[in-house]
């Protein structure tokens, strides 16, 4: 067996794939979070409640309408995005004009709400959700064994990190979007209803927070905490990439899950930290972030 | 004036432990519900006095558990406390009531120290802890033919303590340990350490962790198909709360230790359903643990005439306990009370035959051998 | 031309800040290059030209606000190429700003007294009342009154008129009592009054020390300026006096904006 | 008009004076009337807020890892008094003199980064040290260092008695306060304040901004580490709690309720997260909810605070809080 | 000719400094006027305040007889109101064709992209390029045919000769003078005196925020020496 620092090739291999499920996760996190900070100045604290809504929302659309894996993969990013509209609408559209600070301090609070009362109203030991039938199981792939789910989550959240991408980058929407961030003036100035558009940006992404939640619930329990461990670490995913930097956000998070998996496997204490320390190397030596442009 | 030795007519015990926090589901509200239920059973009033229980939401700070405690003890007259669930916080407030003189019964919180090096006269120590854990599933595992071990270990003291006990009982009953894996605390994804545990070819996986991480490891578990390979898995602390919030499907062949299984004779069975109609769900052994406490104590304080602190402390650690949790039991001069745990493994969603019904029984172990020897454990009250 | 400034010309002034083959990138694009400057001692230096020529780019520069890509400075001798900002206006090559900077919420007094704690040593002592800095009353005061402020001493920078904003900035950099002043468009925003003191100060000022000044008002430079550099998308365009240099057809094209005349 | 003036600013001197007077009176008298143990804790938490109040109220940085400097003094006073028999005195220096050592490096790193980009540093790097705390031997994983003597304060108080243990804190947190108030109205804290005002300003008049503000962070720090030292020999114990980001939180919540950059509002806003805690633990209603909500609200209609709203109204203008420096 | 803008005692403000005093102007419907002034007497001001970009702003400003006053800022544009601002606004994330198809269709008798292509063939030759590699002639260019395809009836240009090289100063002027043709209104900001004066029907003078003076194209000869003093030329 050919050995890489006594870790068996086949073994790093597997770890490897494994890093990028994991990077899948901080991959669609780390894009919405980027595009709430690139377009509207604003930190999204409140991201990893979004999150966990979205398991949540699939969670509750089983219990009690019997909607199952496969629309909820819709319905939930479209119920909680409207949420998030509706949030931008009547409470963050107050705060631009202000330090961004209070863009943080404001989805702190609001992270806190949605979580405490998840919290008071399911417990905090979680709940299930099975994996869609259809994907249930797994393949043997030589070097390791991918349950069929895991694979599933890679492709999507490939596509719809590719998809978010396009459409900001490669439409007129996106246009819109990418001009208002460098002079929103000149584009309301224009005729574009500049308001809205940030009202569907801050939906949009939500709705990919959510997504990624209804990703998470068949593996992860769907707890009212599991967004607010994560989010942490997906600042970090961010502050890497560079804020405001779509493909960067993407990027990044595709290689730090890849970093994290490694360290599991070389030096599992340190993977909780890993990308805490990837961070402050990447700010000592390039502040405005991998794929950042100084300010 | 018929109150007797009751110091201010009225015997308040004060429940606190975390109600909003992670470990709400561990006992939580439903704690309290466990309290009343054994002020009810015992007849509402002991020596003539009327017997009240306060509770109370520590949120899992130490500091406003203390703060509720000494509060509860100077002005409230609250004359015991119970649960405190989380070590840090049991540990706090049995300091406190070491000081107050007043009767603390932890049946939240796992640590071993609470009856060791930090012990009390006045502390008390009753649904379980990590010792009796480690034993259970660590040592009646190897007997059942789980001689091999691989651990997945919470990288923090509790997880070391659970890895470490564990360990020795596997060696002592002639298994062998294979390797083991730290991972951080609240890490959301286990396929890594899974993977690793996997190719260790140990027979058994033993997760030395607890709350969700225990949860996600075992859910991805069978994601990974590991005890479909053969591998067996041993949460070392986690209890029915858990296995009802993870769903018998993600949880089914997993081992563990409780305290206390409704489903396992007629009178634990009649207890369920007594605390089931009330709180919705099912009793785990902190649940039922409390019950117990909360009897215990009251009867300490009949067959003492009076609630004095030392009188009813004598009484505690004299009496057997004898109820529906702690039959058999016995307390040690470090206020451990001993009683037998139970090995258990979980259903098959097939076996499982109504709500709730989720353990086999693979054994049942004797408290002495599942708790430390109070000769044994460095608390300096057993002479 | 005036005689004051004839009578400057005649004694040699010394050259205090110089900056050789100066060069920026941004990205792909030179906002600056090749610029060759020489300011010197008791002297006016304008550096005019058309918008985004550059002119605020070379100020960074100098000042180290931005590093060169490429080019080397000289302040009295020493070579501050590689230092940093506040380095620079310890050695007396002080700055005012395009856009106005003061302090807002700080009264005109404590602006002032800003600018003066940093030579008196008391700017470090935590352990001192505020009162410590009364110290610096008189001398805050008779800068204050240099400008015209006294009125105002004790209104908040922040509710002042944009010009008087200006002038109360020139009074905080020259509480400084730098060497090379480097003033960014100084009279912009100005009302005529002020712009006459502000001229005014400004001449006096130079009397013993250098100043670089960005200006697009042309009659002051004409009156005040003993050397014209034209800057022109990055590069030196044209340079001498002011009559020398507004002659020149490539900068009346580039900058004053009439081909007739 | 000059006369009216002048007895108008006396007659608001004595105002202040008397309100000083009264606040000192009621901290001498409140152990009598309040619990104690929730007074210390409340003063414990006051200072912690002022401190952290240094940086965001008067030098414009928002730090969301202060927790870090509180709870890993209060880790190294418990352990050096528990462990080596320090007197509680030296105790708390050591845990001063740690935090600062703690704020000095985080500090060199954050501060080369400005607004939110400073906060997501002290967030990761508090988050690092949080790590650290759980896995480290000497801080008994969550467990925490326990049963922490109080000890003889200069060997002759008896801090096992409430009260002397009482007015042990409050001289403490009075001699805190008076520290932040020399240290932000003094020349120092002039210089501070202009760099919050236009750092750019501040740079181009020869102030190196960056160790003006590492000095800054540093002196919060260090106060911070004060108040949890302090803490740690009032509850005689040492958790996790006090260095996860929670807490980093809650002391940003306790000056944003309060008022960002007034001398009390901090105080104010520490009594109410602190009473508010203590009330909420015994209703059964979650307590993350209403902070959550008070967050959002604060944010939303009350920027400026408790303090800072009263300063602005009608009675502020009139007594005169309200004027700067 | 009827007035489609009218402009009576208009104020406006940057935070605390006012910088327009009581601006009064009347645009006739296919009229091409030009302001004149010396650098900040106010003239983008002016342009900023009918957009209502500055909003601290008081006054009245009628297009088509509406009150322009109270329209949000991204209406505008949909009642007929092209801007062209002096610094360009082109946006750097965007490639040519991008910029150019950014601003939303307003109104009918917008050019089709062919024409566009026709009027700047240089535009063409780049149109895959980002938006800020282009020369500043190119992207005043595109700042300009980008307002052309949206059909909006009445254009505001701030400098569009601004260190431009002369060759496209006059191609701006043939464009300008094309755009006329078509009936299109535009209110010029220049300071380049023989640009303005080869495509304006009128001007006007501003000094210190206010219309100083005002004269049809036919005065200038006489007006000249008067003018110099003003704009300080
Ligand atoms: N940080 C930067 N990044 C990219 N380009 C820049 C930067 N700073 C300046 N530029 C560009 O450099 C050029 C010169 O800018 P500068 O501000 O020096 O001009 P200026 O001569 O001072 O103009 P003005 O008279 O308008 O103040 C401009 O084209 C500008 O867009
Ligand atoms: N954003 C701003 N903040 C404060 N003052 C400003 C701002 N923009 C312009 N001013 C001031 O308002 C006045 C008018 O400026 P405006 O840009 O309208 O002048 P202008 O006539 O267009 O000059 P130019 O020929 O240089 O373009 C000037 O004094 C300028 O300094
Ligand atoms: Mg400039
Ligand atoms: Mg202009």
């Amino acid at each position: 067996m050919t050995m890489i620092f006594g870790i068996p090739l086949q073994a790093l291999l597997g770890q490897l794939l494994v890093g990028l499920i994991n990077g899948s996760f901080y991959a669609l996190l780390s894009l919405g979070l980027a595009i709430i900070f690139g377009l509207l100045r604003i930190i999204n604290f409140a991201h990893g409640a979004q999150y966990m809504l979205g398991a949540f929302t699939a969670y509750l659309l089983l219990q009690f309408a019997g909607i199952g894996y496969w629309p909820a993969l819709v319905l939930a990013p479209v119920i909680v995005g409207l949420g998030g509209a509706v949030v931008e609408r009547l409470f963050l559209r107050r705060l631009y004009d202000l330090d961004p600070l209070y863009g943080l301090l404001f989805t702190f609070g609001l992270a806190l709400t949605l979580e405490g009362t998840f919290r008071y109203l399911y417990g905090a030991s979680g709940q299930p959700y099975a994996t869609p039938a259809a994907l249930t199981g797994g393949t043997n792939l030589g070097f390791m064994f991918l349950p069929i789910y895991r694979g599933w989550v890679v492709i999507a959240s490939l596509a719809v990190c590719l998809a978010t991408w396009f459409l900001i980058e490669r439409t007129k929407l996106g246009a819109y979007l990418r001009a208002a961030t460098e002079n929103a003036t000149l584009v309301q100035v224009f005729g574009v209803n500049v308001p809205v558009l940030l009202t569907f940006t801050y939906g949009l992404s939500v709705a990919l927070a959510a997504f990624a939640g209804v990703l998470a619930a068949p593996i992860y329990q769907v707890s009212p905490l599991m967004g607010s461990n994560t989010i942490i670490v997906v600042f970090a995913v961010v502050v890497v990439g560079g804020m405001g930097s779509i493909m960067g956000a993407i990027l990044t998070g595709y290689m730090l899950g890849i970093a994290e998996g490694l360290t599991k496997v070389f030096y599992p204490e340190a993977s909780s930290i890993v990308i805490f320390v990837i961070m402050a190397i990447v700010l000592l030596i390039r502040p405005a972030g991998l794929f950042g442009r100084e300010s | 004036a018929s109150a007797g030795g009751v110091s201010d007519g009225k015997v308040k015990i004060g429940i606190l432990n975390d109600q909003s926090g992670v470990y709400a589901d561990f006992g939580g509200k439903s704690s309290v519900e466990a309290a009343k239920m054994a002020v009810e059973d015992f007849g509402g009033k002991v020596l003539g006095a009327p017997i009240e229980i306060v509770d109370a939401d520590h949120q899992n700070k130490p500091d406003i558990a203390s703060n509720i405690a000494r509060q509860w003890f100077d002005r409230d007259q609250v004359d015991a406390i119970m649960e405190l669930t989380t070590s840090s916080v049991a540990l706090a407030v049995q300091a406190i009531a070491k000081e107050k003189k007043k009767i603390d019964i932890v049946t939240g919180a796992a640590t071993t120290e609470l009856t060791g090096k930090q012990c009390s006269p006045y502390g008390f120590h009753w649904a379980y802890d990590t010792h009796a854990l480690a034993v259970g599933t660590g040592g009646a595992l190897v007997k059942q033919g789980g001689d091999s071990w691989f651990f997945l270990t919470a990288d923090y003291a509790f997880g070391y303590s659970l890895e470490q006990q564990t360990s020795e009982f596997v060696k002592a009953n002639g298994g062998k340990v294979l390797g083991s894996v730290r991972h951080p605390l609240s890490t959301s994804d286990y396929s890594s350490f899974l993977l690793q545990a996997q190719s260790s070819g140990a027979k058994v996986i033993g997760l030395a962790n607890a709350g969700a991480d225990t949860q996600n490891a075992i859910k991805q578990a069978a994601e990974f198909g590991i005890t479909q390979g053969g591998q067996r898995l041993a949460a070392l602390l986690f209890t029915l709360a858990e296995v009802h919030g993870l769903g018998l499907q993600a949880a089914q062949g997993l081992t563990l230790t409780e305290g206390f299984y409704w489903n396992r004779d007629d009178e634990s069975r009649k207890f369920g359903e007594r605390f089931m109609k009330r709180t919705g769900k099912m009793p785990n052994m902190i649940h039922a643990g409390t019950y117990s406490a909360v009897m215990q104590y009251l009867k300490a304080v009949q067959k003492a005439g009076t609630d004095d602190t030392d009188a009813v402390a004598k009484e505690l650690h004299e009496m057997p306990v004898d109820d529906v949790f702690g039959r058999g039991g016995t307390v040690g001069a470090n206020g451990r009370m001993i009683h037998d745990m139970y090995l258990l493994e979980v259903k098959k969603p097939s076996e499982s035959k109504m709500p709730w019904d989720y353990y086999n029984v693979l054994a049942t172990i004797p408290g002495k051998e599942a708790y430390i020897d109070p000769a044994k454990s460095g608390c300096d009250l057993v002479k | 031309m005036n005689a004051s400034v004839e009578q400057m010309e005649r004694s040699e002034p010394r050259v205090v800040l110089s900056a050789r083959g100066l060069r920026r990138d941004f990205g792909g694009f030179t906002a600056v290059r090749d610029v060759d400057l020489d300011v010197h001692d008791r002297r006016v230096h304008a550096l005019i030209g058309p918008n985004g020529a550059g002119k605020t780019t070379v100020f960074n520069l100098l000042t180290k606000f931005l590093q060169p890509t490429a080019g080397k400075i000289t302040l009295l001798g020493e070579d501050i190429t590689r230092t940093v900002p506040d380095k620079v206006a310890r050695k007396g090559l002080v700055r005012s700003f395009q856009i106005s900077a003061v302090f807002p919420q700080l009264s005109v007094l404590d602006n002032v007294r800003v600018a003066l704690q940093r030579k008196s040593g008391l700017a470090h002592q935590f352990w001192r009342p505020l009162s410590a800095l009364n110290q610096l009353n008189s001398h805050a005061e008779n800068l204050i009154a240099t400008v015209g402020l006294t009125r105002e001493r004790d209104v908040l920078a922040a509710d002042l008129s944009y010009g008087r904003k200006r002038v109360l900035e020139m009074a905080t950099t020259l509480a400084l009592d730098p060497k090379v002043l480097l003033l960014d468009e100084p009279l912009a925003g100005m009302g005529q009054e002020d712009i006459g003191t502000i001229a005014n100060l400004i001449r006096e000022v130079a009397a013993t020390r250098a100043v670089l000044m960005v200006e697009h008002n042309l009659s002051v430079v004409a009156d005040l300026c003993h050397h014209v550099t034209v800057l022109q998308r990055g590069e030196i365009l044209a340079e001498g006096n002011y009559d020398t240099v507004s002659r020149d057809p490539r900068v009346r094209t580039a900058y004053m904006g009439t081909e007739e005349d | 008009m000059s006369s009216k003036s002048s007895t108008l600013a006396a007659s608001r001197s004595s105002i202040k004076l008397a309100l000083g007077l009264l606040a000192l009176a009621f901290l001498l008298a409140a152990p009598f009337f309040v619990y104690p143990i929730f007074l210390m804790k409340l003063l414990c938490f006051a200072l912690f807020a002022c401190a952290f109040n240094v940086l965001l109220g008067y030098t414009g940085l928002l730090s969301f890892g202060h927790a870090t400097f509180f709870g890993a003094a209060a880790y190294f006073t418990a352990y050096v008094v528990k462990e080596w028999g320090f007197p509680p005195e030296l105790g708390i220096l050591t845990g001063v003199v740690g935090a600062a050592f703690l704020g000095l490096i985080m500090g060199l790193l954050a501060i080369r980064r400005q607004g939110i980009y400073f906060a997501m540093i002290t967030l990761a790097l508090s988050q690092m040290f949080f790590f650290f705390c759980l896995q480290a031997e000497f801080t008994q994983g969550e467990d925490g260092i326990q049963s922490v003597p109080r000890g003889h304060l200069l060997g002759m108080i008896d801090l096992n008695q409430p009260l002397a243990m009482y007015y042990t804190v409050a001289g403490i947190f009075l001699l805190g306060l008076l520290f932040i108030w020399r240290f932000v109205h003094s020349p120092f804290g002039m210089i501070l304040k202009s760099i919050r005002e236009n750092e750019t300003r501040a740079l181009s008049l020869g102030y190196a901004v960056a160790r003006y503000k590492l000095g800054a962070f540093v002196f919060s720090a260090a106060l911070a580490g004060l108040a949890g030292g302090m803490k740690a020999l009032v509850f005689q114990f040492a958790t996790l709690t006090d260095v996860s980001w929670q807490m980093s939180g809650e002391v940003i919540l306790m000056t944003l309720l309060g008022g960002i950059g007034t001398m009390l509002g901090p105080v104010f806003g520490a009594g109410i997260i602190v009473a508010l805690g203590n009330y909420l633990a015994t209703t059964g209603f979650p307590v993350t909810i209403i902070t959550g909500v008070v967050f959002m609200v604060c944010v939303l209609v009350f920027r400026r605070g408790i303090v800072g709203e009263i300063n602005a109204s009608w009675i502020g203008r009139k007594l005169g809080f309200n004027q700067h420096s | 000719m009827a007035a489609l803008l009218e402009i009576n005692n208009l104020n406006a403000w940057y935070g605390e400094s006012h910088v327009l005093h009581g601006v009064n102007m009347t645009i006739g419907e296919g009229e091409m006027v030009t302001i004149l002034g010396r650098n900040g007497v106010g003239k983008t001001t002016t342009l900023r305040t009918i957009t209502g970009i500055l909003r601290k702003r008081r006054g009245e400003i009628r297009l088509n007889g509406h009150d322009m006053m109270q329209v949000p800022l991204h209406r505008t544009a949909h009642h007929g109101l092209g801007y062209v601002p002096e610094e360009r606004g082109i946006f750097a994330s965007l490639n040519v064709i991008e910029n150019l198809m950014l601003p939303p269709a307003v109104g009918d008798g917008g050019m089709s992209l062919d024409e566009i292509f026709e009027l700047f063939p240089n535009l063409h030759e780049r149109r895959n390029s980002p938006g800020t590699r282009l020369s500043g002639g190119e992207q005043q260019m595109l700042a300009m045919a980008r307002i052309l395809r949206t059909g909006v009836k009445l254009l505001l240009l701030d400098e569009p000769t601004e260190g431009l090289a002369p060759v496209i100063v006059q191609r701006i002027g043939d464009v300008l003078k094309k755009l006329k043709e078509r009936g299109m209104t535009v209110l010029l900001v220049e300071q380049n005196f023989r640009f303005a004066a080869r495509v304006a029907d009128r001007f006007y003078v501003m000094d210190h925020g206010m219309v100083v003076s005002e004269f049809p194209v036919g005065e200038l000869p006489e007006r000249m020496d008067t003018l110099h003093t003003v704009l300080g030329v």
